[in-house]
């Protein structure tokens, strides 16, 4: 332990007691401890950061927070005062609440509704509701925030950053249920977003601070650093340690959040080693148009990681799905080694030889209850097969070659997907596609989003050593660094047009700041 | 390739125990309930638990099962075909007009029709995204339509018994032949699926159809084939049930499209799709076939026959549904 | 089942760019009002008999209980459950109607009370089939589907082998008796959906069933319990389904054990095609009010222009799959999921 | 797991193509019938009444019928509905006779016609003394069979006259008339309508506008009455029904388009059609006497299973066979609102006294 924090303070003293304070707690799940006494201090009008690798603890600890968990041992206090969180609106109760990291909205009903679901108070007499009251409570939310969304308009009408906005307009409704300043926990709540929309966030994060206590998580160190006064750090279920953000270095925290020294600019660490000759075109786009996207050129050489940037709404993710067949196109040629890529569907481009990372792992990157196995060989299903008879012995062969190639952290090849972490989630969605080696294009859409540092690393690594064998890509990236680091080119899309590409060589890398301002 | 050299020694939430007892348990609950409910009626009448009595129970579950089974592989598939019990009695009447001219090629062509059927209402679903229960529901009262049109509207004699006559044989003088036929359409169909990739696009498609899909799954294909062999399935079945009237009618399957259905949730295959498979449906159909001709035989009046009917579908689903692989109740 | 699914996300961010938040109907709930009145004029134009005033009044007298089935069915669509509890229901409800109200069965003349009491046995049974569902974990299909038997059962239970028949004066007249040309069945339907339409928009009830359809887990998520409500849902779909009982029975003049067979099926078909989608969190009761109207016109209709009866089911089938068809295709996406 | 039942599958194949090989039978255990003589001891009996619903009033009384009868002679009926749905009449008399069926006594009402031939054989091969009423296919003979006792029905087209003839005396012998048909699939429901077209050739000034099936049921014929009622308006001066339940059908819809001038008829006297006629809103309807016809039934079977009767000693013209029938109206209503059967009835010397003549 490298903090004090494990202190009791005594005797109680409720005016300066802090906020937030949990005392050694431990969560067990069958065959892991999830949390192994976590000691924990949230202060009043503070933000803290909560850091730590996937696996370390941090989702328990936030569920048990807002009593989605009960932990097995241990203690939270609220403003000096021992409590028990059982349900959510326990947790609401005593001034707590959370954005989760997936939109917890009901996308049919309006943002009002949202706001005060669960908590309508005098919104709802008997069961009915009073539409204006409604609507006035909601409007009051919004204006704490300086939200100008209309609160009567359907959710799913609005767009995503206007959905976050909601999403803690929703959670600060509980300083309905408490006199004391509430403490909001935000979960990822930048991991979708883009900067400019994730620069609205923070200032409403800032201005939180005013009147409460904000706890942060994101797998962005310098956003943690950025935004936070105080960063904490779990590791395998523990406390172990805290920082002050001024302080405190990227790197410094990922050293705690790992245990040992890590890369802080592990995107160039494998690049430096390839070989940076001139190859051949591998894909050719010429003036393809979409729905959401027109005239877009593109070119990719093999061996190349061409990043695509661009804002919500430029239309880069369905330009990413046009060329794997998944959305539909209204004119354009795309070529690949020579030949005309056939964008009719999945299943013709997959037979081309390319492969698709989809963004949403959970959704469309696995079938969840399905195996390890099962999923991995879900599209060449040469590699397994003998003519149409799969043989389960050629089948296990070959996934227990790249779970072990691959280093995928599973029980064995028979276990579903669903059980394991995210990054080995995605490892094995990328191993599909490698599975037949004759995989030529890669287009990878968010291929790191929601993945630990260590998770993240490793799937750079990958990367790089399949661009290194000669397989083209297309990276629409979590974040600009990551486009600047992965990539080799990069082009800028915006309003649905490809409209500048900047050479990113590695040790010639244009900065953010080159990109936005193409971007804008 | 190398090994990524970054490791971290995270816990992972994935180490959990191997399929424990109780999971096995859960995969053997619909057995458990057939057994069960044999007993049951046993106990209230003994003299149910005798060699003909099984017997003649297995004949008379032989066509519900066909028909479960093949409608067991859309609902795997995350869809659900309403239209078999209709379709089964359009069958039926195609039978009886067709047997006159096709003589013993009968039988096959029915079964290609129904085929060619199903595999129209896959398509309509497929291309046009309609949802698999509008389709068939539609496809249920266009076919009884047409049944209707075609017999006029009466039930049509079968004079000619030699094209069934099979399937009222008993395989070594207690097995009747119905029900190895529809065996052997389940472990053939099983056995087909569980050798071939398509048990995997399946069950891809039922858990999460975009997945499959943007994993290269040949989704489209994988659902109009579900619905074609559910299509054949019932044709077959009304073969069966042919043999058994000595007639074709434009209603007669009509009241076999519930008792499908039942008997593909009672055998514990999720109606939301991805989890099932075609023995748990075989168990379902045999338990729901118990229920129907068992509770009368043994004394049950018909008042309470139908609520001991309502209450023990209940149970049974609520035995061998297996919780853990299935996200939402609806 | 989420409804949105990330494609639906993506595809709504892009058309972000032109922020335009919608309040209320949107273009594509037009399409079925639209189809009704186009059904409506070609039946008109085909057949005399079928556009008379007498007609049109009996189109909406047969369309009564049809429609109160439909309102029950919606709310339950609405959450993405299914309920084909309706023909138990309506059968145990017409036969306690029929002998709590003046009948040739026994002495009872509960008159009103009955009729309350009928309402309240459905209620219980929509209940039974509710808390299966949360408490058993069993799908809506099943229980309701057992329920269904259960209800038959009770129905046959009471009927006991004699008719009962009503010689109640207040039940007769409700399908008799007429206010502004339409029998007092029809206002009663109409009275449920204006019911409908105020729990749908005005009660916690309404909301929550229409949001557990859209995403169940934010409830949960929300701190709001969503069993009571889903519990409650069935219980008010099988209120709807008993009052839609007794209104057979009115018509009737005589309990029924089959008072209610095919109804599921019909009112299902009816919601769907005005616009209640299976996968729950769309459409409502205006909606199916629409869809019950259509069907309606429809089988009215083929009768008027002396279609063949054999032919009528099926080509209500063909348009209720057209019907869904057209207002499906509009907003078809690749890599769309369709159940 | 895969495993197996991978293994369980490849041996259940196994087992099959074995079982496939080791060849094919007939039939499952048991001899074949010997003789349709019966020797049974009384007390072995069973007596079986099957019909289609106990929510029907005339199948209801049916049942009762058979109770009645099954009391006479100590025994108890065993009560089987099979909802209206064929295939579940089949499974059931499957079930049944795979049961002990050596003196095993069924008085069936066939759904269909074409319900009748396999339920015939399953009892002949079974052993099974069978009495089927109602429904049979023309060119079924059950002098053919041995455990098929006989065939009782009454004549439909003699009764659909009867009605038919009643609605025109009604209607003063003249003006439009709509018919509601029974379940088209029925021999009742086709008797009976030929039998009114008899009787609108006899009197030629009735018109028949329209006619439409509402399949035996209340609710349908309330539905379709309505939509003809509009469609034809005052051109509708009576209404012919195949059964009672479509007639009072058709009294709710009149009721309900307030119009009393109409005049209908129907077949069967279930209460509420006595009931009906006594108030004089129905006119006419025949009786069909539904608790004999559960007795008598069971009655034929019980006298030759227990032997006092030969099955050889049956007449062919008592083995399908017309039961008598009466036209009831206003004038003799009275006589029939409580059907009674007496001990007598069923007597084994007395089984066939109702007999109108062999069937055609």
């Amino acid at each position: 332990m490298t903090t004090n924090l494990s202190r009791r303070p005594e005797p109680r003293v409720p005016a300066s007691a802090p906020a937030l304070e949990v005392r050694g707690l431990v969560k067990h799940y069958p065959g892991v401890k999830a949390l192994d006494g976590v000691d924990l201090v949230v202060r009043r009008n503070e933000v803290l950061g909560l850091a730590g690798e996937n696996g370390a603890g941090k989702s328990t600890l936030l569920k048990a927070l807002v009593g989605l968990v009960r932990p097995d041992a241990g203690e939270i206090w609220v403003r000096g005062e021992k409590v028990r969180l059982g349900s959510i609106t326990d947790a609401a109760n005593h001034g707590i609440g959370m954005v989760f990291q997936e939109q917890s909205l009901v996308p049919n009903l309006t943002a009002a509704e949202n706001i005060v679901l669960g908590s309508e108070g005098p919104g709802v007499r008997h069961g009915i509701y009073r539409w204006n009251t409604l609507r006035r409570l909601a409007q009051e939310q919004l204006d704490k925030i300086g939200s100008h969304i209309d609160p009567l308009a359907r959710t799913d009408s609005l767009t995503f950053a206007d959905r976050q906005m909601v999403e803690i307009a929703k959670v600060l409704r509980i300083e309905e249920r408490t006199s004391h300043p509430p403490v909001i926990i935000l979960d990822e709540p930048t991991s979708v977003l883009e900067s400019k929309e994730i620069e609205t966030l923070f200032t409403q994060v800032r201005r939180l601070r005013e009147f409460a206590s904000v706890v942060f998580v994101s797998h962005r160190l310098d956003e943690v650093l950025d935004v936070c006064d105080r960063v904490a750090v779990l590791r395998g279920g523990r406390s172990v340690g805290e920082v002050p953000a001024a302080e405190a270095a990227p790197a410094e925290l990922h050293r705690m959040m790992i245990g040992s020294t890590g890369s802080d600019d592990h995107y160039h660490g494998a690049a430096a080693e390839r070989r940076d000759e001139p190859r051949r075109p591998r894909l050719v786009v010429r003036g393809l148009s979409g729905r959401s996207f027109r005239d877009v050129d593109l070119d990719v050489h093999a061996g190349e990681i061409v990043g695509i940037v661009g804002v919500h709404g430029s239309g880069r993710e369905d330009v990413c799905r046009a060329l794997f067949g998944a959305e539909p196109t209204t004119a354009g040629d795309v070529v690949l080694d020579g030949e005309k890529l056939d964008l009719s569907g999945t299943r013709a481009a997959c037979a081309a030889g390319v492969g698709y990372v989809p963004a949403e792992r959970k959704t469309e990157g696995m079938v969840g209850p399905m195996s390890v196995a099962d999923n991995m060989t879900l599209t060449k299903q040469k590699s397994r097969c003998t003519g149409p008879v799969v043989r389960p012995g050629k089948q296990a062969k070959l996934v227990d070659g790249w779970i072990e190639r691959l280093s995928i952290r599973t029980p064995d090849r028979g276990t579903a997907i669903q059980r394991l972490s995210g990054g080995n989630q995605q490892k094995v969605v990328l191993a599909r596609w490698l599975v037949a080696g004759d995989v030529r294009l890669l287009l990878l859409d968010h291929p790191t989003r929601g993945l630990d540092v260590g998770a993240r690393s490793e799937v750079y690594r990958l990367l790089r050593e399949l661009a290194n064998q000669g397989v083209a890509m297309v990276l629409l990236a979590d974040s600009l660094e990551e486009a600047i680091g992965m990539s080799d080119r990069i082009v800028v899309m915006s309003d649905g047009r490809a409209t500048t590409e900047v050479a990113a060589p590695t040790g010639d890398k244009p900065t953010p700041l080159d990109l936005v301002k193409e971007m804008v | 390739m190398s090994t990524p050299v970054i490791t971290t020694p995270a816990a992972e939430a994935a180490v959990t125990g191997r399929a424990g007892v109780g999971r096995r348990l859960t995969s053997f609950m619909p057995v458990i309930a057939l057994v069960v409910l044999l007993a049951a009626l046993t106990v209230a009448d003994p003299g149910f638990l005798t060699l003909n009595s099984l017997t003649a129970a297995a004949r008379t579950s032989a066509p519900l099962v066909v028909l479960a089974a093949g409608a067991t592989l859309v609902v795997l598939c995350g869809g659900i075909d309403l239209s078999i019990a209709a379709l089964c009695s359009l069958a039926t009447v195609f039978f009886a007009l067709w047997l006159p001219d096709a003589g013993g090629l009968t039988t096959v062509a029915v079964i290609a029709a129904t085929a060619a059927i199903g595999a129209v209402q896959g398509v309509a679903h497929v291309l046009l995204r309609i949802p698999s229960f509008i389709v068939t529901l539609g496809g249920m009262s266009i076919f009884s339509a047409i049944a209707l049109v075609i017999s006029d509207a009466g039930p049509i004699r079968v004079v000619d018994r030699d094209a069934t006559h099979w399937l009222t044989l008993y395989v070594g003088g207690v097995v009747p032949m119905a029900f190895v036929v529809a065996l052997l359409v389940v472990v053939v169909v099983s056995l087909v699926l569980r050798l071939t990739p398509l048990e995997s696009w399946i069950r891809a498609t039922g858990y999460s159809e975009s997945a499959a899909r943007l994993a290269g799954a040949p989704v489209d294909v994988v659902k109009i084939a579900a619905f074609t062999v559910s299509g054949a399935c019932a044709g077959l079945a009304a073969v069966m049930l042919v043999s058994r009237n000595f007639s074709g009618s434009p209603t007669m399957a009509d009241n076999l499209l519930l008792p499908a259905v039942a008997a593909i949730v009672v055998g514990g295959t999720a109606i939301t799709g991805g989890h099932g498979s075609l023995w748990r449906s075989l168990a379902g159909a045999l338990v729901v076939t118990l229920l129907r001709v068992g509770l009368p035989i043994v004394g049950v009046p018909s008042a309470y026959e139908q609520i001991l009917y309502g209450a023990i579908i209940v149970a049974a689903v609520a035995l061998t549904l297996d919780r853990s692989k299935v996200l939402t109740i609806k | 089942m989420t409804v949105t699914s990330p494609a639906d996300a993506d595809l709504e961010v892009v058309h972000a760019r032109r922020p335009r938040p919608r309040r209320g109907v949107s273009l594509r709930d037009a399409g079925p009002p639209v189809a009704l009145v186009v059904v409506f004029g070609v039946f008109a134009a085909l057949s005399p008999g079928f556009r008379t005033l007498s007609n049109v009044q009996n189109v909406l007298d047969a369309a009564a209980v049809l429609t109160v089935v439909t309102c029950g069915i919606t709310f339950v669509l609405m959450m993405g459950s299914i309920d084909l509890s309706a023909p138990g229901i309506m059968g145990a409800s017409a036969i306690a109607v029929a002998l709590l109200v003046a009948n040739n069965r026994n002495d009872n003349d509960f008159g009103l009370l009955g009729v309350v009491v009928a309402v309240l046995l459905g209620a219980g049974l929509g209940c039974l089939s509710g808390l299966a569902l949360v408490t058993l974990k069993v799908p809506s299909f099943m229980t309701t589907l057992g329920i269904s038997a259960v209800g038959l059962g009770v129905a046959t239970l009471m009927f006991a082998g004699v008719q009962p028949n009503v010689s109640d004066r207040m039940l007769e007249g409700l399908a008799v008796e007429r206010f502004l040309g339409l029998a007092h069945l029809t206002w009663i339907a109409f009275a449920c959906v204006l019911v409908g339409w105020l729990v749908q928009r005005y009660s916690r009830l309404g909301r929550y069933a229409f949001a557990i359809g859209g995403a169940e887990e934010v409830l949960a998520l929300s701190g709001v319990r969503v069993a009571p409500y889903k519990v409650a849902v069935f219980t008010m779909a099988g209120a709807f389904y008993g009052l839609a009982g007794v209104m057979v029975t009115s018509q009737l003049g005589a309990g029924l054990v089959q008072a209610g067979k095919g109804y599921d099926f019909s009112a299902i078909a009816a919601a769907v095609v005005g616009g209640t989608l299976l996968i729950g969190g769309r459409g409502g009761i205006l909606h199916s009010a629409v869809g019950v109207l259509l069907v309606t016109v429809l089988t009215n209709g083929l009768v008027q222009i002396g279609v063949s009866p054999y032919w009528q089911g099926g080509v209500q089938g063909l348009i209720v799959v057209a019907a869904v068809a057209a207002a499906v295709i509009p907003q078809r996406r690749r890599n769309q999921v369709t159940k | 797991m895969k495993f197996t039942s991978r293994h369980t599958a490849a041996a259940i194949g196994v087992t099959l193509a074995a079982a496939t090989l080791t060849g094919c039978t007939e039939e499952v255990g048991g001899g074949g019938p010997a003789a349709a003589a019966g020797a049974c001891d009384p007390a072995d009996v069973t007596l079986v009444g099957q019909v289609r619903n106990e929510s029907n009033p005339y199948e209801a009384a049916w049942l009762d019928g058979g109770d009645t009868f099954a009391e006479q002679v100590g025994l108890t009926q065993q009560r089987l509905t099979y909802d209206g749905d064929s295939t579940r009449q089949q499974e059931q008399i499957s079930q049944l006779l795979a049961g002990d069926t050596e003196c095993l006594v069924m008085n069936v009402l066939p759904n269909g016609d074409s319900d009748t031939p396999p339920i015939v054989e399953g009892a002949e091969e079974a052993g099974a003394y069978l009495v089927t009423q109602w429904n049979k296919p023309a060119d079924l003979n059950v002098t053919d069979y041995d455990y098929w006792l006989s065939h009782i029905t009454y004549d439909g087209v003699e009764s659909g006259r009867q009605i038919g003839d009643a609605l025109a005396e009604a209607i003063g012998g003249s003006g439009g008339v709509i018919a509601l048909q029974g379940v088209l699939d029925t021999g009742a429901a086709k008797d009976r309508f030929a039998g009114f077209e008899e009787s609108l050739a006899a009197n030629p000034d009735v018109e028949l506008l329209d006619d439409q099936t509402a399949n035996f049921s209340r609710a349908e014929a309330l539905e379709v009455t309505k939509t003809l009622l509009t469609k034809h308006g005052e051109d509708i001066e009576g209404i012919w029904a195949a059964n009672d339940d479509m007639a009072l059908g058709a009294l709710e819809a009149l009721q309900q388009a307030g119009r009393t001038d109409v005049a209908v008829v129907g077949i069967d006297a279930v209460p509420d059609a006595l009931t009906a006629i006594e108030e004089g809103s129905m006119t006419a309807t025949v009786s069909s006497d539904g608790p004999w016809q559960g007795g008598i039934g069971l009655a034929i079977g019980y006298c030759v299973a227990t032997g006092e009767l030969a099955a050889g000693d049956i007449a062919d013209e008592d083995r399908a066979w017309f039961a008598e029938q009466f036209l009831i109206d206003q004038d003799n209503v009275a006589d029939f609102v409580s059907p009674e059967t007496t001990e007598s009835d069923f007597a084994c010397d007395n089984l066939f006294s109702r007999s109108q003549g062999a069937m055609s």
